[in-house]
C-alpha cells in the first residue's frame, strides 16, 4: 500500500474534529462574539457523546447528546455575555477551566471503558476503487458530514439572508439593532451554533478518534480551533483548509518518527505547536489583513438602551 | 410651494404624551405632536434636547415609559423598526446605520423586510435613486464610498419601502452646502407626493427654508410650535433655548510668530476605511485661530492623528516653535506645549471608569502631578478641582467617574484641561459636537480667550457657523488634502461649499454671500 | 519574631491535640490502615486499574484485619509528599506508591515517619522503612515478542514507547529478542509519544505504525488504543496491564499483565505479623505470579502456541534469560558476550537498542 | 419583571462583594452537588475548607501552595488590567524552572553563596524571556497573544521533557527521566519548621504589596491601567501601546518564572518532567477573584490553595472524586463574573405602564 495514502486518511481523521470545531466558532466570531471556550465544549461534548453511545449503543444517539452538551454550556456563557455582558475574554476562559472540570467530574466511572468505533461507511462500488476508494470513499459518516457543514455555513454566511443579517450584527451590533435586527437572539443562536459544533467535535474524538473517554482529552484542540479561524480569516473555506493542514502536521511528526527521523520526539511534538504560532504571525503580520476580515465587533458586549 | 391646503387633511401620525425616562435623565417629557400627509414638519431642538430619542421611540428601536402613538386614525404599539417599516416609516439616521464592510445592496436588503433576488434589487436601487436625483451603484462597498454618498443609501433605502413618513436625523450635517440644495428638492419631490417627513435639526436657517411646521423641544419638553417662514432666527432660537442666541466676536488681533508649520504633509492611512493625507500645508501663529472646515471623514481623524503624534511622521514636515516633532509622540509633543482636545470625549479625551481627578492625570502628569515616578494625588486633586471650577463643570466633583458627566460638561472638562496645562499650541477637534447651547458658548468663548492670550489655535470644525464665528483664517478639508486658507469675511458659505466637494486651486470666487440668505435664495 | 511565637503556640495546641488522638487509638483493636497513592484515575483500564483491583483481593483476603483507603490522580509534582504525609498522619501504617515518580517525595516523608511502611514501584532508592518492588515486565515482552514474531507476516513490529526509560527499553529490546529467537528476519518499529496515557496520541501512532507496515503492534504505553486500532485495521496488537481483548477480541493476540495481589497479601501480612523490613528490592516475573500473561488468542496456531509454552516454562523453570548473551546493540557491537548474562549495571540503565531495531533511541 | 439598569457610577460596595456572594454561590451548588452525590455536606464543607487548615503543617502546605498560585496571578492581574490577555503562566512558569534549575545544576553539590540569588534570577529571565516571545510577536506581527502564549506552554513543556530525558538526565539515576538532586545551597531553606513552606512565600506576598504599589500608586501603574480601560485614551495621551504589551507580558514572566524556580528549588528539589499541576492555568481564576487587585489576588491564591487542599482531604475522607476541585474553581470563576456585573448595573422593577386609552396603545416589555 502506498504510505501516503494511510497518512491522508489519518490527516483527514485528525482534522474532522477541528473541521467542526473551527467552523462553529468561524459563525460565532462573525456574528462578533468571541467565544474562548471551546476546549471545555469539546470535553463536555465527548463525555456527554461517550456516555450515550454506550448507554444507548447509538452513534447517532451520542453526536446529538454531544451536541446537546455544547448547546447547554455554551447557554451559560451566552447568558453571561450576552445578557449579563461579562468580559467575553474572560467568561471564555472560565467556560474552558470549567468544562475541564465538570467533564472530569462526570466521566469519572467513564474511564477507561470501551465503545464501539463509529465505522467507516462503504459506499458499493465507491469504496472498492483502488486507491480513490481509499482516499475518498473510506471514512466515517462524520467526514462527510463535516464536508457537509462546510458547505452549509459557506452558503448560509455568503449568500443567505439571516447569514447577511449575521455579518452585519458582527460588522455593527448599534447599526443593526437600529434598523431593527435582532442582535441578541441572532446571536443567542450563532453561541449555540458554536456550541452544538464543538460538542460533536468532542465527541468525535471519544466515539472515533480515540474512541474512549480521558480526562482532558481534547488536549489543546480548541485552542487550535481558535487559532483556525484567524488563520481562515474568518472564512470557512480557508478555516477548512487550515484544519487539513494542521493534520497533516500532527500526523507527519508521528510518520517522521516511524521512517526514524533522528530528531529527538519532544521536537517533533512541539512541530503543531510551533506551526500554529509560525501561522499566526504569517497572517497576522499585516493589520490590514486582521482589521479587513475580522468582524469589527469581535469581543464586544452590545446594550441596547431600550 | 403652497400648503395651505395642509389643514384640511387627517394627521397621519398623532404622538400622544410621550415619555421616556433614563436611570440620570428624562429624555421625553409628555411630548405631543401630529403630522399630516405630505407636510415637511420639524422637530426644532439643540443638543440633548430629546429629538433623537423621539425618533427612536416613532421608528420603534426604543420603547417609551408612557404615551400613546396614533398612526392613521389607530393605535399602534411600534415593537421594531421591521414593524414601523412594514407600517410605511422610513428612518434616515445622524450617525448611518450602514454596514461598512458590506455593498450598497446588501446594506439595503438587510433594512427590507421581504426577500428580493439581488439583481432585482439592484435595479430597484438603480432606477429609484435615479429617480430622486441621487444616484448609487448598487454594488459598491460602503466603506469606499464619500459621506454624502453613504446618506444616499439611506435615503434610497427608505425609498424603495415607499414611505409615508420619511424621518431624518440631522441630515445636512454631512452635507455639504450645494448637497444640502439638491437634498432639500428631493424633500419637497417626495412632500409633494404625499410623504410626511419629519425633519430634525438645530440648524435655524434650514427648518425657515424646508418646513410647513414646527414643534420644538427644550430639556425634552415641548417648548412651543411654529409655522418656521413665518419666524425669525431670533425667535425660533428664543424658543429653542429659552434666552438669546449669543454671538462671539473675534477682536481683530495681529498674529504673531509662526507656531505650527505643517509643510507638504503626505501620510498614507493604516486603516483600509481610512483616508489618506495628501500633501497638506498649513501654518498657525501665535494669537490666532485657524478653522479646519469639511465633512467628517475627509481626512479630520488623520490630521488630528499626525498633528497630535498618535501617528508618527517622518522628516520636518511638522514643526511646532520651530521644532521638527514628526518623530514625537504624543507626550513628547505635550512637553514642547501641544495640547489637544479629540473629538471622541468618552474613550480617548477621558477614561470612562475613571474619576475626573485621574482623568487630570492622564495629560497633565506634568504639572507635578507625578515625582520620582509616583503619583501625587493632591495636586491631582487641585488642578481637577479648579478645572471644574474655571469652566463651570456641572459634576459631583472631583470624584465622579467621566462616564457619569453629560456630553456638554466632559468637553467642558477636557476643554478646561487642556486649556490650564498652558500651551503655545492647542488643537480642539469638533469642539461643540453633540454640545448645549450653553456649554458650546463658553467653550467657544474659552478658545477665543486662549487666542487673546497669545496662544495659537487649531480648530476643526464640521459646523460652519461655528468656524466663521470663531476663526481669524479658515480653510477646507476634504478627500485628505486641504485648500489654501481664507479670512471670513473675504469669502462666503458657496466658495468653502464648492472647496468642500474638493473643488479648490482654480479661481478664486469672490462673491460673499451672507450664511442665512444663501439658504433664502434657494428658497426663493 | 512574634510570628514565630504564634506558630509556637500553635504548634503545641495542635501536639496536644493529636496526642489526645492517637493515645486514644493505640489502646483499641483498629485494623492495619493500608494506603494506595495511585497515579491516575482507578478507571484507567490498565495501570492503575490493577492496582485496585490487587488493592479489592487484599481486602477481600485479609477481611477485617486491614482498611484500605486510596487517593487517585495524585501528580508527580510537590503535591505528592503531601499526599503521603497526610495519609501517614492519618493512621496508615503501610502504604504503597504505585508511581516511579513518587521516589524522591517518598524518601522524604519515610524519614519523618519511620514506623510507617512504605512500598514503592520501579523505584530504586530504598531506605530502612522503604522496600522497592518491580515485576519482571522483560519476561513478558519476550513472550510476546515469541508470539509477534510467529505472527507477523510483514516482519515488520511494532512498538509504542511511553518514554525511553530503561524500563521500557527493556521491553522493547526484549521484545525484539523474543521475536528473533523464533523469526531472524522480524524488524521492529518504535515509536515514542512522551506520555503514559494519551490514547489520542497513542492510536494515531498506532495508525502511523500500522501504516507503515508493522503488523503486530506492542506497547508500553496505558491505554486500549493501539488494540482499537489493529481490530479495525485487521492486524496483531497486544495488551499492558490489563487484559484488554474486549476492545479488540480478534487483534489481541496476548499481553503482558501484572497481578499485584499476591505481592500486596504477602507484604501486607509481613507488616501484621512483624517480619516487614526495609531496604529490599523485589522483582517478581512468571514464576511468581506477578506477571501474567493474557490469554492467547485462538487463532494462534497450534504450533506457534507450543513454542510460546515451551519458552514460558522455560522461563518459569529459570532456564530461559531474555537477556542471556550474545546481544549485539543496533549498530551491531556486541554488548553482552556469549555465554553471559547482562550485568545489572547494564540492566538498571539500558538505553541501547538491540540488533532488530530500527532507528536510533532519543536522546 | 425585572431590569437591568446600568448604574450612573460603578458600586464600590459591589465590588467588594461579589467574590464574597460568588463564593456563596459555589458553596450553595457545592451544597446541593454533595446532597445529590448522596455525601453529607457539612463533612464535605468541614473537609474542604477546615481540615486542610488545622495543623501547622496543614498551613504551611496551603501557603506552599499559595506561592506559585499568587505569583502567578500577580503577574496575571497586572495584565489583565492593562487588556494583555497571557493565558500561558504555565509556560513561563515551566521556562523559570529550567532557567533556574538549569544554574542549580551547573553549580552542582557547590556551597556558593552565590548559588540562589543566581538561581532566583536566572528563572526570572527564563520567564522573562518566554513572555518575550508574544510581547515581540505582539508588538511587531500584531499576533494575537492569547493564542501564542497558550501554544507556548506546550512547547515550554515539551522542552523541559526533552532535558529531563536527554541532556540534563540524572547519570546515576539509571536514566530515568529527572535530573540530579540540587544540593543544599541550591535548595531554598524552610520558613517554618515542620512544614514545606519555603522563602518563596515571602516573596510572593512582598512581590504583592510592591505590585500593589506599583498599579495603585505609580504612573507607570496608571498608563497600565488606561490602556486597559481606554486604549483610545492612551493613545490619544501618548501612552505607548508597544512599552504597555512588553511591560505587562514582562512583568508576568517574571513572577511566572519565579514561581517556577521556587517550586523545582523549593519542595521539588529537582527538575523533572511534571512539575506543576497546572498552576499557571488555575492563576487566571486567582487573577480574577483577586479583582485584578494584587491585594485581592492574595485572598485569591490562598482560597484556590485551600480549595486544592480541601478536594484532596476530601477525596481522601470521603472518597470523592478528584474532579470535583476543578468543577469548584471552574464554578467560582462563572458566579464571579456573573456576580461582577452588580457593579455596573442594577436590577430594576419594572411595572407595566397603564395606558390612559381604552384600547392599551403602549405595552413596556422587560429586559431585553
Amino acid at each position: 500500500m502506498n504510505p501516503l495514502i494511510p497518512m491522508i486518511a489519518s490527516t483527514v481523521l485528525a482534522a474532522t474534529p477541528l473541521i467542526y470545531a473551527a467552523l462553529g466558532e468561524t459563525v460565532v466570531e462573525r456574528s462578533g462574539v468571541l467565544n474562548l471556550g471551546i476546549e471545555g465544549m469539546m470535553l463536555i461534548g465527548a463525555v456527554a457523546g461517550f456516555a450515550a453511545t454506550r448507554s444507548s449503543g447509538s452513534d447517532a444517539v451520542g453526536f446529538l447528546a454531544a451536541a446537546a452538551a455544547g448547546v447547554a454550556l455554551s447557554l451559560i456563557f451566552g447568558f453571561l455575555t450576552l445578557n449579563l455582558q461579562t468580559n467575553q475574554v474572560a467568561t471564555g476562559l472560565a467556560l474552558t477551566l470549567f468544562g475541564i472540570g465538570l467533564s472530569a467530574f462526570v466521566g469519572h466511572n467513564l474511564a477507561g471503558l470501551p465503545v464501539a468505533r463509529l465505522a467507516p461507511i462503504t459506499i458499493p462500488g465507491l469504496t472498492a476503487i483502488p486507491v480513490i476508494g481509499d482516499l475518498l470513499f473510506h471514512y466515517d459518516i462524520m467526514v462527510y458530514l463535516s464536508v457537509a457543514l462546510f458547505i452549509g455555513v459557506q452558503w448560509f454566511l455568503t449568500k443567505s439572508r439571516a447569514g447577511l443579517t449575521l455579518r452585519a450584527i458582527g460588522e455593527s451590533p448599534g447599526v443593526a439593532h437600529a434598523i431593527g435586527k435582532p442582535v441578541l437572539t441572532t446571536r443567542y443562536l450563532a453561541v449555540m451554533f458554536g456550541g452544538a459544533t464543538a460538542g460533536i467535535a468532542g465527541a468525535y474524538l471519544s466515539l472515533v478518534q480515540t474512541p474512549m473517554w480521558v480526562e482532558g482529552m481534547s488536549a489543546g484542540k480548541g485552542w487550535i480551533a481558535l487559532a483556525l479561524v484567524v488563520f481562515g480569516t474568518w472564512k470557512p473555506a480557508r478555516v477548512v483548509i487550515g484544519a487539513y493542514l494542521f493534520g497533516g502536521v500532527t500526523q507527519f511528526q508521528l510518520f517522521a518518527q516511524g521512517f526514524g527521523l533522528p530528531i529527538p520526539t519532544e521536537f517533533l511534538s512541539m512541530l503543531p505547536y510551533a506551526a500554529t504560532v509560525v501561522v499566526l504571525v504569517i497572517i497576522c503580520r499585516d493589520p490590514k489583513t486582521i482589521l479587513l476580515n475580522q468582524p469589527a465587533s469581535l469581543g464586544h458586549s452590545f446594550h441596547s438602551a431600550a | 410651494m403652497d400648503h395651505s391646503g395642509l389643514a384640511d387633511l387627517k394627521p397621519r401620525l398623532v404622538l400622544t404624551g410621550i415619555t421616556k425616562r433614563y436611570p440620570s435623565v428624562v429624555a421625553n417629557d409628555d411630548i405631543s405632536l401630529s403630522v399630516r400627509p405630505g407636510e415637511i414638519h420639524a422637530v426644532l431642538g439643540e443638543n440633548g434636547a430629546g429629538k433623537s430619542t423621539l425618533m427612536k421611540i416613532i421608528y420603534g428601536v426604543t420603547k417609551p415609559d408612557a404615551g400613546t402613538i396614533m398612526w392613521n386614525d389607530q393605535y399602534e404599539t411600534i415593537a421594531a423598526p421591521s414593524q414601523a417599516r412594514r407600517m410605511g416609516i422610513g428612518m434616515v439616521f445622524q450617525h448611518f446605520s450602514l454596514f461598512e464592510t458590506l455593498t450598497v445592496w446588501e446594506n439595503i436588503a438587510l433594512a427590507l423586510d421581504e426577500h428580493v433576488p439581488t439583481a432585482q434589487l439592484a435595479a430597484r436601487i438603480t432606477e429609484v435613486s435615479e429617480k430622486y436625483g441621487l444616484p448609487i451603484d448598487p454594488y459598491r462597498l460602503v466603506h469606499s464610498m464619500s459621506v454624502g454618498e453613504r446618506q444616499r443609501v439611506e435615503i434610497v433605502r427608505c425609498l424603495l419601502q415607499e414611505p409615508k413618513l420619511l424621518i431624518m436625523d440631522e441630515p445636512t450635517s454631512v452635507l455639504t452646502p450645494q448637497a444640502v440644495l439638491i437634498l432639500f428638492k428631493t424633500l419637497r419631490r417626495l412632500a409633494s407626493e404625499g410623504c410626511s417627513i419629519l425633519y430634525i435639526s438645530h440648524k435655524l436657517d434650514e427648518i425657515r427654508s424646508l418646513c410647513d411646521t414646527a414643534t420644538v423641544l427644550r430639556g425634552g419638553r415641548v417648548s412651543g410650535s411654529a409655522i418656521p417662514r413665518n419666524e425669525t432666527n431670533e425667535s425660533l432660537a428664543r424658543l429653542m433655548i429659552g434666552g438669546e442666541l449669543a454671538e462671539c466676536h473675534l477682536t481683530p488681533r495681529e498674529p504673531k510668530e509662526v507656531r505650527l508649520e505643517v509643510e507638504r504633509l503626505s501620510l498614507p492611512t493604516p486603516d483600509p476605511f481610512g483616508t489618506s493625507l495628501k500633501d497638506i500645508s498649513l501654518t498657525v501663529r501665535s494669537g490666532e485661530i485657524l478653522g479646519i472646515a469639511g465633512v467628517s471623514g475627509n481626512g479630520q481623524k488623520e490630521l488630528m492623528a499626525a498633528l497630535s503624534g498618535e501617528r508618527l511622521s517622518t522628516g520636518s514636515m511638522i514643526k511646532l516653535l520651530g521644532q521638527p516633532v514628526g518623530a514625537l509622540d504624543p507626550a513628547k509633543r505635550r512637553t514642547v506645549g501641544l495640547t489637544f482636545v479629540p473629538e471622541e470625549r468618552l474613550g480617548r479625551g477621558a477614561v470612562p471608569p475613571m474619576s475626573l481627578a485621574y482623568n487630570a492625570l492622564l495629560t497633565g502628569a506634568r504639572k507635578g502631578m507625578v515625582l520620582n515616578g509616583l503619583i501625587h494625588p493632591s495636586v491631582m486633586r487641585t488642578f481637577s478641582k479648579t478645572v471644574i471650577e474655571r469652566f463651570k463643570v456641572k459634576c459631583g466633583g472631583e470624584q465622579s467617574v467621566a462616564s457619569s458627566l453629560s456630553g456638554g460638561n466632559l468637553q467642558k472638562y477636557i476643554v478646561g484641561r487642556e486649556t490650564m496645562l498652558q500651551p503655545k499650541m492647542m488643537i480642539v477637534a469638533q469642539p461643540t459636537w453633540g454640545v448645549d447651547v450653553g456649554a458650546a458658548q463658553l467653550i467657544r468663548q474659552a478658545l477665543i480667550d486662549l487666542r487673546d492670550q497669545g496662544v495659537a489655535l487649531l480648530v476643526i470644525s464640521e459646523e460652519l457657523d461655528e468656524l466663521f464665528m470663531i476663526s481669524d483664517r479658515l480653510c477646507v478639508l476634504a478627500a485628505g488634502r486641504l485648500s489654501p486658507s481664507v479670512k471670513p469675511a473675504e469669502t462666503s458659505i458657496e466658495q468653502i461649499g464648492t472647496w468642500m466637494s474638493g473643488k479648490f486651486g482654480e479661481g478664486e470666487n469672490d462673491a460673499s454671500t451672507p450664511a442665512a440668505s444663501y439658504l433664502e435664495a434657494a428658497h426663493a | 519574631m512574634q510570628s514565630s511565637k504564634i506558630w509556637k503556640t500553635i504548634r503545641l495546641c495542635l501536639a496536644a491535640g493529636l496526642m489526645a488522638t492517637t493515645s486514644v487509638a493505640a489502646f483499641a483493636a483498629e485494623p492495619l490502615k493500608v494506603a494506595f497513592v495511585y497515579l491516575g484515575p482507578v478507571g484507567d483500564g490498565g495501570w492503575t486499574q490493577q492496582h485496585d483491583m490487587a488493592r479489592k483481593k487484599l481486602e477481600a483476603a485479609l477481611g477485617s484485619a486491614i482498611k484500605t483507603t486510596y487517593v487517585e490522580n495524585v501528580p508527580e509534582t510537590a503535591d505528592s509528599e503531601r499526599v503521603f504525609r497526610q495519609l501517614a498522619a492519618d493512621g496508615n501504617k503501610l502504604i504503597f506508591a504505585t508511581s516511579f515518580g513518587y521516589m524522591e517525595s517518598l524518601q522524604k516523608v519515610a524519614k519523618l515517619f519511620p514506623d510507617v511502611k512504605f512500598e514503592h514501584v520501579n523505584g530504586f532508592k530504598t531506605a530502612p522503612n522503604i522496600s522497592v518492588y518491580e515485576p519482571r515486565f522483560e519476561e513478558g515482552f519476550y513472550l510476546i515478542g515469541v508470539v509477534a514474531g510467529q505472527m507477523t507476516k510483514s516482519n515488520t513490529l511494532g512498538f509504542i514507547g511511553s518514554f525511553p526509560i530503561p524500563s521500557v527499553m527493556r521491553n522493547v529490546d526484549s521484545m525484539t529478542l523474543g521475536a528473533l529467537s523464533v523469526n531472524p528476519k522480524v524488524k521492529m518499529k518504535p515509536i515514542w509519544v512522551n506520555t503514559w496515557y494519551d490514547p489520542g496520541k497513542e492510536r494515531q501512532a498506532a495508525d502511523t505504525l500500522i501504516a507503515q507496515g508493522a503488523d503486530a503492534v506492542a506497547q508500553n504505553t496505558d491505554s486500549p488504543a493501539s488494540i482499537q486500532a489493529a481490530q479495525e485495521k485487521g492486524t496483531y496488537a497486544f495488551s499492558i496491564d490489563a487484559d484488554m481483548s474486549s476492545f479488540g477480541k480478534k487483534a489481541q493476540l496476548t499481553g503482558s499483565t501484572e497481578d499485584w495481589s499476591g505481592y500486596y497479601i504477602a507484604e501486607t501480612k509481613k507488616v501484621l505479623d512483624g517480619s516487614w523490613t526495609g531496604n529490599r528490592h523485589t522483582r517478581w516475573g512468571i514464576k511468581e505470579g506477578m506477571v501474567v500473561m493474557a490469554p492467547l488468542n485462538p487463532d494462534i496456531p497450534p504450533a506457534a502456541v507450543k513454542i510460546f509454552e515451551d519458552k514460558k516454562a522455560a522461563i518459569v523453570a529459570g532456564t530461559l534469560n531474555p537477556f542471556a548473551g550474545p546481544i549485539k546493540d543496533s549498530t551491531g557491537k556486541e554488548m553482552v558476550a556469549a555465554n553471559a548474562a547482562m550485568s545489572d549495571a547494564t540492566f538498571n540503565s539500558l538505553n541501547w537498542y538491540v540488533e532488530g531495531v530500527e532507528g536510533s533511541v532519543p536522546k | 419583571m425585572l431590569r437591568l439598569e446600568r448604574r450612573a457610577t460603578p458600586s464600590s460596595t459591589m465590588s467588594i462583594a461579589s467574590p464574597l456572594l460568588a463564593a456563596a454561590g459555589m458553596l450553595v451548588t457545592g451544597f446541593l452537588l454533595f446532597s445529590a452525590l448522596g455525601k453529607d455536606p457539612l463533612e464535605a464543607f468541614y473537609l474542604f475548607f477546615i481540615k486542610p487548615l488545622s495543623s501547622t503543617y496543614g498551613i504551611g502546605e496551603l501557603l506552599l501552595k499559595t506561592t506559585p498560585l499568587l505569583l502567578c496571578g500577580l503577574g496575571l492581574a497586572l495584565g489583565f488590567r492593562a487588556n494583555v490577555w497571557n493565558i500561558g503562566a504555565e509556560g513561563q512558569l515551566t521556562m523559570g524552572a529550567i532557567a533556574g534549575g538549569g544554574v542549580a545544576l551547573w553549580f552542582g553539590d557547590s556551597d556558593s553563596s552565590f548559588a540562589m540569588p543566581l538561581m532566583l534570577l536566572a528563572g526570572i529571565l527564563g520567564g522573562m524571556a518566554w513572555a518575550a516571545i508574544p510581547a515581540f510577536l505582539r508588538t511587531r506581527f500584531n499576533t494575537n497573544e492569547i493564542l501564542v502564549t497558550l501554544m507556548l506552554v506546550y512547547i515550554a513543556q515539551l522542552m523541559l521533557s526533552w532535558l529531563v530525558h536527554g541532556p540534563w538526565r540524572d547519570p546515576q539515576g539509571q536514566n530515568y527521566p529527572q535530573s540530579q538532586g540540587f544540593g543544599d545551597a541550591e535548595t531554598m531553606s524552610v520558613l517554618i519548621n515542620g512544614t514545606r513552606v519555603t522563602w518563596g512565600i515571602v516573596y510572593a506576598v512582598g512581590l504583592a504589596l510592591i505590585a500593589w504599589v506599583f498599579s495603585e500608586k505609580t504612573f507607570a501603574g496608571f498608563r497600565m491601567q488606561v490602556a486597559g480601560l481606554a486604549p483610545a485614551a492612551a493613545a490619544y495621551a501618548g501612552f505607548s501601546e508597544k512599552r504597555n504589551i512588553w511591560i505587562a507580558l514582562m512583568l508576568c514572566g517574571a513572577t511566572a518564572g519565579l514561581a517556577g524556580i521556587c517550586e523545582v528549588a523549593g519542595p521539588i528539589g529537582r527538575l523533572q518532567q511534571e512539575i506543576s499541576p497546572g498552576y499557571g492555568f488555575a492563576a487566571i481564576i486567582v487573577a480574577w477573584i483577586g479583582r485584578l487587585h494584587p491585594i485581592g489576588v492574595v485572598f485569591g491564591a490562598l482560597l484556590m490553595s485551600l480549595l486544592y487542599l480541601g478536594g484532596e482531604a476530601a477525596q481522601m475522607g470521603m472518597g470523592l472524586p478528584s474532579a470535583i476541585t476543578g468543577l469548584f474553581q471552574g464554578l467560582l470563576l462563572f458566579y464571579l463574573l456573573a456576580a461582577d456585573l452588580f457593579i455596573y448595573f442594577r436590577l430594576k422593577r419594572v411595572g407595566v405602564v397603564e395606558s390612559p386609552e381604552p384600547k392599551p396603545a403602549i405595552r413596556v416589555e422587560g429586559a431585553v
